[in-house]
């Protein structure tokens, strides 16, 4: 009877099985490394680390060419408030700092670091391990989770930290844990439920402590019944059954969001311009509360992560444990992929990861995984865009609630107010509206370029703003330059005209000859007093400079 | 004098609407020229006088004014072009000088002289220096307006394209010259590394 | 009460003043382009048909009849409708100088529409009572605005068709016009009169 | 190669697969249609088809096109459905003055595939409708119900298609009935109650469900039609909102009115079985390009065309309002696309308000 229903609601597309609106089932035939035992990546000859792996600021080096460093120490510290330190991920010497290509879709450079490994592996051992963390302040905690460069490691890579506070106004009463994993091929946190389990429920409760909230939330899709089988199994070893849960999602993509993910687990949305935090949940990944536990219970900071390495190019694809930093290029040779011709490499899931053009770019704290794909599946993807016929299909399975299909028509007109009426920045790039377009319309391609080019203008219009307010000012100033020195003209008229008079009174006409040698006295004194202020303005623009610089 | 009856009926009835009229024009004059301001608003404050006029404000109010025809702002480019047609509802034409990179101004500084006519020429004041020190010039602030180029009695300054930042980097739109130009840059980056 | 609702449905939809009878095309074409021109438009209209057809009624009554002027009908009815299009222009001039200037010259032009006018006569020619002759006069003008609300929806997504290039604009909007007429035809026969 | 942005991955569904899937779910109603007319319905189907095709391929090379487009499936469809809504007894002339109207200027003049703002088939019979009234309201008497009639052999069908009703030595009256909707009105025009006039008329609600009665052709079986139709939404080729709302419509407004006056207004399985209300329904209202792209607008689009339809229906000149409605359901597409549309999250409905 059940299945019925079931079918009926498939038939006319409602969706009361999950908790948001729109989205799509993949084919569970794809995560082929499910179950596969995470492995260790080796040693690469090299190891890359970009100055900047998380959102927010970019780090600044502290260490210099030649130097030996140690695994887990800082090689650039955070910069400004929205920012993680960056540790090396083994022992060796810097071998130079310079631009490096990265995991992003330009193709731009970023300065890394290059440490050349020395095979010894030796620990920096700064860190203590703090078993005990809930007798630890909560102060410390944080500082303590900040340093070893906790970003989330589900691929948005956010500062973890940030999000681990307690706030008197927005009290936290659930943690989710997101142990979703919507994109297909990706198996890299299956993997680690099914290994790690102690440790992330741990870290879980480090995260409740932290934040001082009473229930947690391990959320799981059903397509992991052995993952939601062991951390049950785990949870009730560890006596956290009171507190913590596993909840049981169905299967259905882009679960794994955050906000889609919270309105599944909770039923809330999250209001338009607020965080979760302020309904009172708090999300996190899997792969994130394993890192906390190493960072707090071991002492260690983020230098590795799993990987999954797969790809209908790949012949044994695998789960790694990869240090950060090593190339894609070795890591796919790990896994029997030698010649990258007609292969084309994602970095991330097929569904909102970008394709690489250079395979010498590192692994970085939001590689969740390096597929290797044969060029015709991917370009088959990628088909050449036909009409829109407008079915709508797109707007069915957006879990935004949005209507792709105009807004990438407003995008592609170059129509940017429309396109923001349409809730263009609402658009979380899922790709569910590519996926299912009959048209082969490349929908999130378009709301990309659109995004870009509204804060572009936007960038422009401030720039436009404060050279017209730089205009206006230096108009009023020549204006007022302009007014003294008529001013100054006009006095020394008068004074001369009154001389005139005086001379005049006292004697004759033929006296003019004085006059005229005055006359020109005055002009040099005219003069010179408006060069000085033009000095002064100088001085002042240098100090203008110099307060910004 | 019959016949008269209509024209003064008419009359009498014109007259009235006229007084109504006068008033309602009292009550709801228009003060300023509100469409100016939202014209300026667009354009991008380079106060290149390329179009012709002495800066933005002044086009503005041209084109406001309906004195010039709407195709004249070179660095707003085709956008502000569109833009600016849309709010006028005239029809949009092409922008007869050809669309230009974004540039800034770079002063060679080993060849400046320290004459301060640059500084002088800067409509946004972006140039700072002293008389017989070197000018230098706030990339920032420059609008890449190409006024301060003829002054220059030594000719060092040069115009340079702004580099490409990541963090301000967008994507292309699918199948654009942007696009390809973005890809040869990948090729180049791919052979040096 | 069922004289009314036929009364504003027939002036509405059955004999629709763009559709079947063919009056204000001009209009309809030129300030259709954008949906929130065409939304001013209609709301112009509306304020100027209602009133004229309310204004023209009074002046039937109280002044062509009693002095017995009918054949100057035309010209005072003129004077009426130009007061009323002055009237709005210079609220719209204060309250949406964007709109004012997107409606441009159809703005003033509304004097010259013929569905006005023709509201405006048909009107005083129907014997409607006082309340009668207002609401038809609404219900032409809200036929009026459907229409150009429609239409200018319509023409915004022709806006990014690939039509050919000799069907472009105007064209495609008469054919576009031609199949909506088509489809009011549909109606015919919905209130008997 | 240019920058691909992800997905990396595609469902796998394409506009050909929809058109075909779309003709697929047509043929049991053709079938019926053969079945009905015989060999006139025949001729006029590949009329049809034939021209579209003829015509969107010589519409796409006169304008310089690539020509690849006339086997995506679209125009065949636009002739399947063309053929569909003509009565049997259109003769060869003006099923191809309605192909080539709905291809050339329902659909290629507009800039081809997606951006025709009507449905082409419909526009094209709106047409017809309005130019030849005689024509597009006299309908075939269907095979089973006059077996005398010598129309629908191979012979008689093409002499009757092409020289008219003359050739095969008979009068329009004979060969001709009034459809149901027709029929009922003409009698209620006369003072005939609604129960009076179905019995006078012969009705049958079976008949009419299975395929017995006079119309379009395609209009003859509901049975055929809800067969492709329920095929296709369990395909997800067109989505539930549009029919069910459409249909819910007017056998609602026809039930509510049938409650208060039994004589005057038809019963609501009268309404929705008689006519061509399921075929516009299924397959004209849910034409993906004419209609809106949301759900909830699709729902406004579909209760548009319920209530324009019934009252067409009823109080109209026109017997069948249904084709209208959806036309003019389709002039504001554009504007219900631009109103009505879905909650995005994180906001109240009506946006811009935060929840």
């Amino acid at each position: 009877m059940f299945d019925i229903w079931h079918k009926i609601q498939q038939t006319l597309h409602i969706n009361t099985t999950s908790g948001f609106t729109g989205g799509l089932v993949h084919n569970n035939q794809y995560k082929l490394t499910g179950g596969y035992p995470i492995v260790a990546c080796p040693m690469p000859e090299l190891l890359m680390h970009p100055i900047k792996q998380h959102i927010g600021d970019p780090c600044e080096p502290i260490v210099v060419v030649g130097e030996r460093v140690l695994k887990g120490q800082v090689i650039a510290k955070a910069q400004g408030y929205l920012s993680v330190p960056i540790h090396a991920s083994t022992s060796g010497t810097v071998e130079k700092i310079g631009e490096h290509a990265i995991p992003h879709p330009s193709g731009l450079g970023m300065t890394s670091i290059f440490i050349k490994p020395d095979g010894l592996d030796e620990v920096d051992e700064s860190l203590h391990p703090l078993p005990n963390y809930r007798s630890v302040d909560v102060v410390e905690l944080r500082e303590r989770i900040r340093h070893a460069g906790l970003a989330g490691l589900g691929g948005a890579v956010f500062p973890t930290f940030i999000k681990l506070v307690h706030d008197q106004k927005h009290p936290i009463e659930t943690v989710v844990l997101n142990g979703i994993e919507c994109e297909p091929w990706l198996t890299c946190d299956h993997q680690l439920m099914l290994e790690k389990a102690h440790e992330i429920i741990s870290g879980l409760d480090i995260i409740m402590h932290l934040v001082e909230a009473n229930e947690g939330i391990i959320a799981i899709e059903d397509n992991k019944p052995d993952a939601i089988v062991v951390v049950r199994k785990t949870l009730v070893d560890m006596g956290f059954g009171e507190h913590i849960r596993v909840k049981v999602l169905p299967t259905i993509y882009p679960q794994g969001g955050e906000k889609q993910l919270i309105q599944s687990v909770t039923g809330k949305e999250v209001p338009a311009g607020s965080l979760p935090l302020h309904i009172g949940v708090l999300s996190t990944n899997v792969g994130t509360s394993k890192a906390i536990y190493d960072a707090v219970c071991l002492g260690e900071p983020l230098t590795e992560r799993v990987v999954t390495v797969s790809g209908d190019a790949v012949s044994n694809p695998t789960n790694m444990l990869v240090r950060l930093g090593t190339s894609v290029q070795f890591l796919l040779k790990q896994v029997g992929v030698e010649s990258f011709e007609d292969l084309k490499i994602i970095h991330g899931g097929p569904m909102m990861g970008e394709l690489l053009t250079d395979v010498g770019v590192p692994v970085v704290k939001a590689s969740n995984g390096i597929l290797a794909m044969h060029r015709p599946t991917i370009m088959r993807a990628h088909h050449d865009e036909e009409p829109c016929i407008r079915c709508g299909d797109c707007g069915e399975v957006c879990p935004a609630g949005l209507m792709p299909n105009l807004l990438a028509q407003h995008c592609k007109e170059d129509q940017f107010e429309r396109a923001q009426d349409y809730n263009l920045f609402d658009c979380i790039e899922c790709g569910a509206c590519s996926y299912v377009c009959p048209s082969h319309i490349p929908l999130v391609h378009y709301f990309r370029y659109g995004k870009g080019q509204v804060s572009q203008i936007q960038r422009e219009k401030t720039f436009a703003e404060e050279s017209r307010q730089r205009s206006e000012k230096r108009d009023a100033r020549l204006a007022q330059e302009l007014a003294e020195k008529e001013e100054k003209r006009r006095v020394a008229k008068e004074k001369k005209e009154a001389r005139a008079k005086a001379l005049a009174e006292k004697e004759a006409a033929s006296q003019a000859a004085e006059v005229a040698v005055d006359d020109a006295t005055q002009d040099v004194s005219v003069a010179k007093p408006s060069l000085d202020n033009k000095a002064d303005v100088n001085q002042q623009d240098d100090k203008k400079a110099e307060d910004k610089a | 004098m019959e016949f008269l009856y209509p024209v003064f009926i008419f009359a009498a009835l014109a007259l009235v609407i006229g007084v109504g009229l006068a008033l309602a024009s009292r009550y709801f004059h228009v003060e300023g020229d509100p469409l100016a301001d939202t014209i300026d608003a667009l354009l991008p404050q380079t106060q290149c006088g390329q179009c012709g006029y002495p800066g933005c404000r002044p086009y503005a109010n041209a084109v406001a004014a309906d004195e010039v025809s709407v195709n004249h702002c070179v660095p707003g480019g085709e956008r502000t072009m569109l833009q600016i047609a849309n709010i006028m509802g005239v029809e949009p034409k092409a922008i007869e000088e050809e669309e230009t990179v974004p540039v800034v101004a770079y002063i060679r500084e080993d060849e400046c002289i320290g004459c301060t006519l640059c500084i002088k020429a800067c409509p946004v004041d972006c140039i700072i220096g002293a008389p017989k020190q070197y000018h230098t010039i706030v990339t920032d602030h420059c609008t890449g307006c190409t006024l301060c180029l003829e002054p220059c009695p030594v000719d060092c300054i040069d115009m340079v394209e702004t580099p490409e930042l990541l963090e301000h980097w967008s994507w292309p739109v699918p199948g654009t010259k942007r696009a390809i130009k973005a890809e040869t840059r990948k090729a180049n980056h791919e052979g040096e590394s | 009460m069922t004289e009314f609702g036929i009364i504003l449905l027939s002036a509405v939809l059955v004999n629709n003043y763009v559709l079947t009878k063919f009056l204000g095309i001009c209009p309809f074409l030129g300030v259709s382009t954008k949906l929130e021109t065409a939304i001013g438009m209609s709301f112009a209209v509306m304020f100027v048909m209602t009133l004229a057809s309310t204004a023209s009624w009074i002046i039937q009554q109280l002044i062509l009849i009693p002095f017995d002027i009918l054949y100057l009908q035309t010209v005072f009815f003129i004077l009426i409708i130009a007061a009323l299009v002055q009237f709005v222009e210079l609220v719209m001039h204060k309250t949406s100088p964007v709109l004012y200037q997107g409606l441009g010259i159809f703005l003033p032009l509304i004097t010259t529409n013929c569905a006005v006018l023709g509201v405006a006569i048909l009107n005083v020619q129907q014997d409607y009572s006082f309340f009668a002759s207002v609401l038809y006069g609404f219900g032409a003008a809200l036929g009026f605005g459907l229409v150009l609300v429609l239409f200018s929806g319509l023409r915004e997504r022709l806006e990014a068709a690939p039509i050919p290039e000799v069907f472009k604009g105007s064209p495609i909007a008469l054919i576009t016009a031609g199949m909506m007429a088509l489809a009011f035809m549909g109606f015919a026969g919905l209130v008997k009169v | 190669m240019i920058f691909l942005s992800s997905p990396h991955m595609h469902g796998g569904n394409s506009i050909q697969l929809t058109m075909f899937s779309v003709i697929i779910a047509l043929l049991p109603a053709a079938m019926v249609s053969v079945y009905l007319y015989g060999w006139l319905a025949v001729f006029l189907l590949t009329t049809c088809i034939g021209i579209s095709l003829l015509t969107e391929y010589w519409m796409l090379r006169w304008m310089g096109k690539p020509t690849k487009p006339v086997w995506d499936g679209s125009a065949g469809l636009t002739g399947l459905l063309l053929a569909l809504i003509l009565p049997a007894a259109v003769p060869w002339w003006m099923a191809i003055f309605a192909a080539v109207f709905a291809i050339m200027l329902g659909k290629q003049l507009y800039g081809g595939l997606g951006h025709n703002p009507f449905n082409p088939a419909l526009a094209a019979r709106v047409v017809l409708l309005i130019s030849f009234p005689l024509h597009m309201t006299s309908w075939i008497v269907p095979m089973h119900m006059d077996a005398s009639l010598d129309m629908y052999g191979f012979v008689t069908s093409l002499k009757f298609f092409f020289l008219g009703p003359e050739a095969v030595k008979q009068t329009w009256d004979a060969i001709t009935m009034a459809s149901p909707l027709g029929y009922l009105k003409t009698e209620l025009g006369q003072g005939v109650t609604v129960s009076q006039a179905l019995v006078n008329y012969n009705y049958s609600t079976l008949h009419a469900f299975i395929g017995r009665e006079a119309g379009s052709l395609g209009e003859g079986s509901a049975l055929a039609l809800l067969m492709g139709g329920i095929w296709l939404m369990a395909r997800h080729t067109i989505s539930w909102h549009i029919p069910i709302s459409f249909i819910g419509t007017v056998a609602v407004l026809a039930a509510l009115f049938n409650l208060i006056n039994p004589d005057a207004y038809a019963p609501p399985m009268f309404h929705v079985l008689a006519g061509g209300l399921i075929l516009c329904a299924f397959f004209m209202a849910t034409d993906p390009v004419s209609s809106p792209s949301s759900s909830i607008g699709k729902i406004v689009f579909g209760v548009g065309c319920g209530v324009l339809t019934w009252v067409i229906r009823t109080y109209g000149n026109y017997p069948e309002g249904a084709m209208f409605a959806v036309v003019l359901m389709n002039m504001a597409t554009p504007l219900i696309d631009y109103y009505v549309r879905p909650r995005v999250y994180g906001y109240k409905r009506g946006k811009q308000h935060e929840l």
